[in-house]
């Protein structure tokens, strides 16, 4: 076979193979994100991952928040003003030290741009001497996280141009950007100047690489060593692999129902309720999914401690109840099969897009389960914008989407937009809930741990109960690596790969 | 001299004959499926049933199911007949404009021709699937935009064919002899210049249909084209592709289909462009 | 048959056979040094098959018998390659139109020269040299980087010639070496065939052309469907023929045709005054007056690309010129006006039968059937001819189905464009004929177009030479 | 010459206006709040894209006039500024010269592999028609003609990257990338030029010149050396220039397919994300890239064909 390998490329190219064992050296990776732009707002979260930038704080394995560039951090008792203290050792890679003032003017920049820092309700950043103070105008117990952000990296003053436009990525982690070949190629070798020492592997290759199938296959094929975002049916062939490792965890990223709960379809708990009960998710999750346990039976998976609430009566399948709820809120069965109320057929359109390559398939099959309660539903798989665009005129009915809780690491973030007034892109849609708005207001005022338990198991259990959007599915994230390296650690936050403390297996 | 002319050309007819019939034989199997097919079979091909998902071919399901557990004999059907549909809607709506516009411009010449060949030179210099993705972003997943982008691209090649041809024709003395013989325009349309364009339109045609049907799948492929649960054949295939180790005969059906239905289109078709 | 003892090239009871039975059968010839043989014969009457036969490039599905001894070697029993090796040396060919058979994309030198470079070995310096020597004995020294489209077809012929001499082998085929060319260039043709004569090559030349015949003297064998009806010395034979159809032939030849009876001229039924064309900024005529009357046959005469065609186009109203005017007899339909075309094939729909063709004519402007089969009669067309394609006719009958389908409209005026000249002999005085006889009988009036001088002389009433001053050989 | 360079440089320019009017028009009547999609495109699925939009709206000023937007972007066309991507941000001729290159490479190799099967698969066949070669090289094309580029491409990835491993499945950057997605766009093409050979080659051995080459004495090696493969060529060539649509085209699913960062896979995206410039942009490119090859193909054939010489 070797001689046949050699045989075709020397017939095909011509030139003797040299190319792979020239690279034999370099750790390559393969991920689903295209680097389309270099500003952190955008894509960030590729130089946060690869750990060629770092923000302030960062997270654990678990999900806590841990020191990042600054090694700690204090609140003021009115909960107002805020002190992280940075790391004396941390280097930028153009060789200057990151200071206060640095930092300081890129979290100024991220804090007039598009991000989540602009959502926090900061009033000043100012800072010296190694200590970065930020003052807010009411307390805001989840600042920490916010500063996790991909979007909150601190770049050096020279990654950018006088009119601050961004020129290039000049971090502080443990990797450089070598060549930068956007949208797809990004190489990447040690900085050697890392705090935290110098990485196992010092040169990185990423590729981008949209399909699904295709990542599977380069792992397959040893073209790379390390891939993110497997497709959930490749995960069971890849497992069988014995060159490969699979490594999976759940992340706080849920694929729910939102519908619009001020149409006339949806304004009833019993219709959404309905919904919610006619649909298979432990089917849908079988075979879509291949893991029957990702059935979303409340809004977060039990990874999300304290946010998983074993008490609440879990979301399954009731086709019998389903139509009873959905006769109580006066929908009858038409001629067709197809309810109907007042004249009115019950047939949604359900918006959905394929950024997620498993939105579309699921929405095939929740398509056929209503179906079978009398609902029509016409899938539209059409550009991430429309769901937000339709929220906002208010025309939306239907949409299935993929939340990410962890956008910062405290839920809180999230909740408070989706389910708050007026609701959000990816939140509730026409629900108003004033209780749900009190306590979720209390939650992002305090940050100790026993007063906000109770608040976190009130929340749920009023999404719950409400159904503003309806759970479908949680995620997970699976991760391959080739045997020939070792030290690969999945981050359920996807905040931090970890590529540094890969090595070459001996 | 001109016998052995003859026999050459009887010869090579016949060959290209046996490749014509086996097309057309191809197509009328196929265009039956895709016909009776949806009749005959009962199932519908947008029913899922998760327990039967990916269930092999020979038992309860003929040709096995899909992921969703939907039947794939069913939806090979309707496949089959959408392929076919599309394809031939397409066809006409760049044929008839291409023909007419071409019969057009080689009959006025001057400035109605200049115009058109404006307009196809610009056509010709957009890429076709361009124009395609923009028409969908209209309305994602209809038909109508989908037909109308491929028609707008494919009219040119009727377009030019007809005018060239005909151009060839009319500049040939035997028309010039018509017109001095009294034959008026009508005539000289229907007896001298369809019997020459129209087996050329015919070809083309098939050749459009094969490419009609190779556009909408790989539209589909790259998940632009029609939406689910539309049983369409390219978007069959990327349903299916994931699960190739475990079904791989599954995912091979809808492209043998495709490929089967080109084949007997272009083999159809086969003529001097071959 | 008397067939010389001393000859280089014996053939003897040659014939040819395709899958449906012979096309030529029991020939015998012979060429001999200062001896060249002529073959004369229209197209189909198989000539060009005996010449294939020598020269070992018949078509696969056809199988010679016979013998065919050239230089003690019997050529039909060799192989393919071993016929092969023979071409470019010891047998050469002078190709029927001659600008067909010369690569279009390379110039004219290095083919030429590839005869010396690769056929006979030499360095590319000789080659070169040798080339440029072959070229100048044509006097084609001045186009030696030209493109065969660049030149004339006169040019084509010698650069042929040229190639032909390059080969320097004993024996050369030429096929109709005159097709297609002008009267004039024939001439300088048939003197640089005999130059290859006097230079002790042999000579076997396939034609049509009585003229060139005669002119190359020899030996002349006579071709009539496959067989050989008429062989001998070229005098004897030219003028004391004995087979009927030699005596047809020969008489067919338009320097032998009656000449026309002068007639009183008619009233004008068109004319052309002041006539000019331009192409580009040359004119190709101009100030031409010109006035064709009732039964009369007015000639225009002049080489190709002079004109003439044109001329006879704008008098129909089919082109315009640019200066002048046409005039026609008032109150006349423009269908009285009619045209016969060149090449006869051309001028029928390729996929219409005869028969609907003339149908549809009669339909269209309510005349009776009876006049169709009347005319057909008249031009002795057979009833079974209705039913054919035009491309399953003879190029003859076909020009006579134009030439009823013009008249069934009762023409007034006639042009007749090169009509005749793509005809065999024959066939060609036949057409004439008829027409001559239309021409009396109706007060026809015509103008003819033609290349050929005795067409012109015999048959017109007035001529009009448009090439006399121009150059010959364009 | 001069008139020739003049022509296409003039189609060059309408094709440019053209192209950059109609995108212009579609992507502006096309349903749906292009800031909204711009947004969506450049912070992703996760983040709150109706404030994002907001700002979108007024950094770029889409809510001016639409033909003012359209005069200026005529004017900087004129400058040969093509604008700055709406996602990204920077450049497009800077977005484009990357993705340009990539696809211009994986053209040109798809075209010299194609070159290396079709004709010469063709030259066989023309050369005996009818023979066990034009046969086989027949069956080739129409095979390979009935299976969408696509599947070709899938066929080809699981085969010589899953089954076989000897070449990646995606990447870009050095020879062993660019085979396979070369290699799908070269069957595709290969499989019509192999015809159009076949016919080319069979008519010019049909050919008076061809014949009389014989009849000179020349070997048949010398005879198809020098007078067939030129006078075969010129048909094939101008065959090529045709085949530019179907290259150009199918670079765009094949870059998709194989995660290849060309100037398609970058149409795909700016077309889904509203980046009008990035749109004009690559189509524009397109359209050019169209009369660079049409204009080269007559080059070429005015080098082959001496006779085309006198015409243009």
């Amino acid at each position: 076979m070797r001689m046949m390998k050699a045989l075709f490329l020397t017939l095909t190219l011509g030139a003797p193979i040299s190319v792979s064992s020239a690279c034999a050296e370099t750790l390559k990776v393969a991920g689903p994100w295209e680097i389309a732009g270099i500003e952190p707002a955008q894509t960030g979260y590729v130089f946060s991952r690869l750990q060629v930038a770092e923000t302030l704080v960062t997270t654990d394995k678990q999900g806590t928040l841990a020191p990042g560039l600054a090694k700690r951090w204090t609140v003021s008792d009115d909960g107002l003003n805020w002190s992280f203290a940075l790391r004396d050792n941390a280097v930028f890679h153009d060789g200057t030290k990151v200071t206060a003032e640095a930092a300081v003017a890129s979290l100024r920049r991220t804090l007039g741009g598009v991000g989540v820092l602009a959502q926090a309700p900061i009033a000043e950043i100012a800072g010296e001497g190694g200590e970065i103070r930020i003052k807010l105008h009411k307390p805001f117990s989840a600042l920490p996280a916010y500063l996790v952000h991909f979007s909150t990296i601190i770049l050096a003053p020279s990654s950018f141009d006088g009119a601050g436009k961004i020129t290039g990525i000049v971090g502080s982690g443990p990797y450089q950007v070598k060549t930068l070949t956007p949208p797809a190629r990004l190489e990447l070798e040690g900085s050697g100047r890392w705090w935290g020492g110098e990485p196992g592997i010092s040169e990185v290759s990423y590729l981008a690489v949209g399909q699904g199938e295709t990542r599977a296959l380069m792992a397959e094929s040893g073209e790379a060593d390390l891939v993110f975002s497997m497709l959930p049916v490749s995960v069971d062939r890849l497992k069988a692999n014995p060159k490969l490792d699979v490594q999976i965890a759940t992340i706080p990223r849920t694929r729910i129902l939102k519908v619009n709960a001020a149409s006339p379809f949806f304004d009833q708990i019993e219709e959404r309720q309905a919904i919610s009960a006619a649909i298979d998710r432990v089917g849908i999750t079988k075979v879509i999914l291949r893991n029957a346990d990702l059935a979303a039976t409340q809004l977060f998976p039990p990874a999300m401690k304290g946010w998983n609430i074993a008490r609440v009566e879990p979301l399954t399948q009731d086709v019998e109840k389903a139509k009873a709820l959905l006769a109580a809120a006066g929908w009858t069965p038409g001629r067709d099969g197809i309810l109907e109320k007042d004249g009115k057929r019950f047939s949604v359109t359900m918006l959905t897009y394929s950024s997620w390559p498993e939105l579309p398939p699921l929405a095939t099959a929740l398509q056929a389960q209503l179906r079978r309660v009398g609902i029509n539903v016409k899938v539209s798989v059409g550009n991430s914008s429309e769901i937000p665009a339709r929220h906002k005129d208010g025309t939306l009915e239907m949409g299935l989407i993929s939340r990410l809780y962890s956008i910062v690491p405290d839920p809180v973030g999230t909740l408070l937009q989706d389910y708050g007034p007026g609701g959000s892109d990816w939140g509730a849609t026409g629900w108003d809930n004033k209780e749900m708005q009190a306590v979720v207001e209390k939650l992002a005022a305090t940050s100790d741990a026993s007063v906000r338990a109770p608040l976190q198991t009130q929340a749920v259990e009023i999404l719950q109960q409400e159904l503003p959007s309806i759970p479908v599915t949680w995620s997970e994230l699976a991760i391959v690596s080739s045997k020939r390296i070792t030290g690969v650690a999945v981050d359920p936050l996807e905040v931090n790969y970890g590529l540094s403390s890969i090595r070459w297996v001996k | 001299m001109s016998t052995i002319d003859n026999m050459t050309s009887t010869r090579a007819r016949t060959g290209v004959g046996t490749a014509r019939l086996a097309g057309a034989g191809l197509l009328i199997l196929l265009g039956g499926f895709a016909l009776l097919g949806p009749l005959v079979i009962s199932s519908d091909p947008s029913a899922q049933d998760l327990g039967a998902s990916l269930a092999p071919i020979g038992g309860d399901y003929l040709l096995g199911a899909d992921h969703y557990g939907r039947s794939l004999l069913a939806r090979l059907a309707h496949g089959a007949r959408l392929s076919f549909g599309m394809a031939f809607l397409t066809m006409l709506a760049a044929a008839v404009p291409g023909i007419l516009l071409g019969l057009a411009a080689a009959w006025k010449g001057g400035w109605a021709e200049r115009m058109l060949e404006f307009v196809a030179t610009v056509v010709l210099a957009l890429p076709g699937l361009m124009l395609v993705l923009l028409l969908l972003a209209f309305s994602p997943g209809d038909y109508g935009p989908l037909f109308l982008g491929l028609s707008l691209t494919l009219w040119v090649e009727f377009y030019r064919l007809t005018k060239a041809t005909t151009r060839t024709v009319l500049a040939q003395p035997h028309i010039e002899a018509a017109r001095m013989l009294g034959f008026g325009s009508r005539y000289i349309l229907v007896h001298y210049v369809l019997p020459v364009i129209g087996p050329m339109i015919a070809t083309l045609s098939a050749f459009a249909m094969a490419t009609a049907i190779i556009a909408v799948s790989t539209l589909s492929a790259i998940s632009v084209g029609l939406q689910p649960p539309t049983p369409e054949l390219g978007s069959m295939i990327v349903e299916l592709l994931p699960y190739f180790a475990e079904a791989p005969v599954h995912v091979l059906l809808p492209a043998v289909l495709i490929f089967l239905l080109v084949l007997g289109l272009q083999l159809l078709a086969q003529g001097d462009r071959a | 048959m008397n067939i010389p003892i001393n000859t280089d090239l014996s053939v003897s009871d040659l014939s040819v056979h395709s899958q449906s039975g012979p096309i030529v059968s029991g020939v015998s010839l012979a060429v001999g040094r200062g001896r060249p043989l002529t073959l004369l014969g229209e197209s189909g009457s198989g000539k060009s098959l005996v010449a294939q036969a020598i020269m070992g490039n018949l078509p696969n599905e056809l199988r010679a018998t016979g013998h065919i001894l050239f230089k003690g070697a019997e050529i039909l029993r060799e192989t393919p390659s071993e016929r092969r090796r023979r071409w470019g040396r010891s047998i050469s060919l002078l190709p029927q139109e001659p600008w067909l058979a010369l690569d279009p994309t390379m110039r004219v030198a290095p083919q030429v020269a590839e005869v010396h470079r690769y056929v006979k070995a030499k360095s590319v310096e000789d080659s070169a040299v040798a080339a440029r020597s072959n070229l100048s004995d044509v006097s084609l020294q001045q186009a030696a980087e030209l493109y065969p489209f660049q030149m004339s077809g006169g040019m084509g012929q010698r650069a042929a010639i040229a190639i032909a001499h390059a080969a320097d082998a004993e024996l050369l085929i030429a096929d109709e070496p005159t097709k297609g060319l002008d009267a004039a260039l024939r001439r300088s043709v048939t003197a640089r065939l005999l130059s290859e004569v006097e230079a002790g090559r042999l000579l076997l030349t396939i034609t049509h052309d009585v003229a060139v015949a005669r002119a190359l003297g020899g030996t002349i064998g006579v071709m009539l469907d496959g067989r050989l009806v008429e062989y001998g010395e070229a005098r004897k034979l030219l003028e004391a023929p004995e087979h009927s159809y030699t005596k047809a032939l020969l008489a067919a030849e338009p320097a032998r045709w009656e000449p026309r009876k002068q007639k009183n001229a008619g009233e004008m039924v068109v004319a052309g005054r002041g006539l000019e064309k331009r192409y580009g900024d040359k004119a190709l005529f101009s100030g031409l007056d010109i006035e064709v009357a009732a039964g009369e046959i007015v000639s225009i005469f002049g080489p190709s690309g002079c004109g003439k065609t044109t001329i006879g186009n704008i008098l129909l109203g089919l082109a315009k010129s640019d200066e002048g005017m046409v005039e026609r007899k008032p109150d006349l339909s423009p269908l009285r006006f009619q045209k016969l075309y060149q090449d006869p094939p051309a001028a029928f729909a390729p996929h219409q039968t005869i028969r609907k063709g003339l149908k549809d004519l009669v339909r269209l402007h309510g005349k009776d059937w009876a006049d169709v089969e009347a005319l057909a009669g008249r031009l002795r067309l057979s009833d079974i001819l209705l039913d054919r394609l035009p491309g399953q006719i003879s190029g003859g009958e076909l020009q006579r189905f134009a030439l009823l389908r013009a008249l069934l409209l009762a023409p007034v005026f006639l042009f007749a464009d090169e009509a005749t000249s793509r005809l065999d002999p024959v066939s060609q005085k036949e057409v004439v004929t008829f027409l001559r006889e239309i021409v009396e009988e109706t007060g026809l009036a015509v103008l003819l177009v033609t290349h050929d001088r005795d067409v012109a002389e015999k048959i017109s009433t007035r001529m009009i030479d448009l090439g006399g001053s121009r150059l010959r050989d364009r | 010459m001069k008139n020739f360079l003049v022509a296409r440089l003039l189609q060059a320019g309408i094709v440019s206006v053209a192209v950059g009017a109609l995108c212009f028009i579609l992507m502006r009547v096309l349903p749906g709040d292009a800031a909204m999609r711009i947004a969506a495109g450049r912070y992703g699925p996760d983040a709150r894209i109706a404030d994002a939009a907001e700002k979108v709206r007024l950094e770029l000023g889409l809510d001016r006039p639409i033909a003012m937007q359209f005069l200026e972007w005529l004017g900087s066309l004129a400058r040969f500024d093509l604008g700055h991507s709406l996602v990204t941000g920077r450049a497009v001729a800077h977005e484009l010269q990357v993705q340009l290159g990539a696809s211009v490479w994986l053209a040109a190799a798809a075209l010299v592999l194609s070159l290396l099967i079709g004709p010469i698969v063709g030259l066989f066949g023309g050369l005996k028609p009818g023979g066990a070669a034009d046969r086989l090289g027949l069956m080739g094309a129409v095979i390979f003609r009935a299976i969408p580029p696509f599947v070709l491409g899938l066929i080809l990835m699981l085969v010589f990257s899953r089954q076989l491993g000897w070449l990646p499945p995606a990447g870009f950057g050095s020879p062993r990338e660019i085979l396979l997605p070369a290699l799908t766009l070269a069957l595709g093409l290969a499989a019509m030029s192999s015809r159009v050979t076949r016919n080319a080659v069979a008519a010019v051995a049909q050919a008076p010149y061809f014949a009389f080459a014989r009849y000179k004495g020349l070997s048949e090696p010398i005879v198809v050396r020098r007078h067939g493969l030129r006078n075969a060529a010129i048909p094939v060539v101008s065959y090529l220039g045709l085949q530019a649509i179907y290259l150009i085209e199918g670079v765009v699913v094949v870059e998709s397919l194989f995660a290849y960062p060309g100037i398609g896979h970058a149409l795909v995206h700016a077309i889904v994300e509203r980046d009008i410039p990035m749109v004009q942009g690559t189509a524009l490119m397109m359209g050019l890239m169209f009369v660079a090859i049409g204009a080269a193909v007559d080059l070429l054939t005015l080098w082959l064909d001496p006779r085309t010489g006198k015409t243009v």
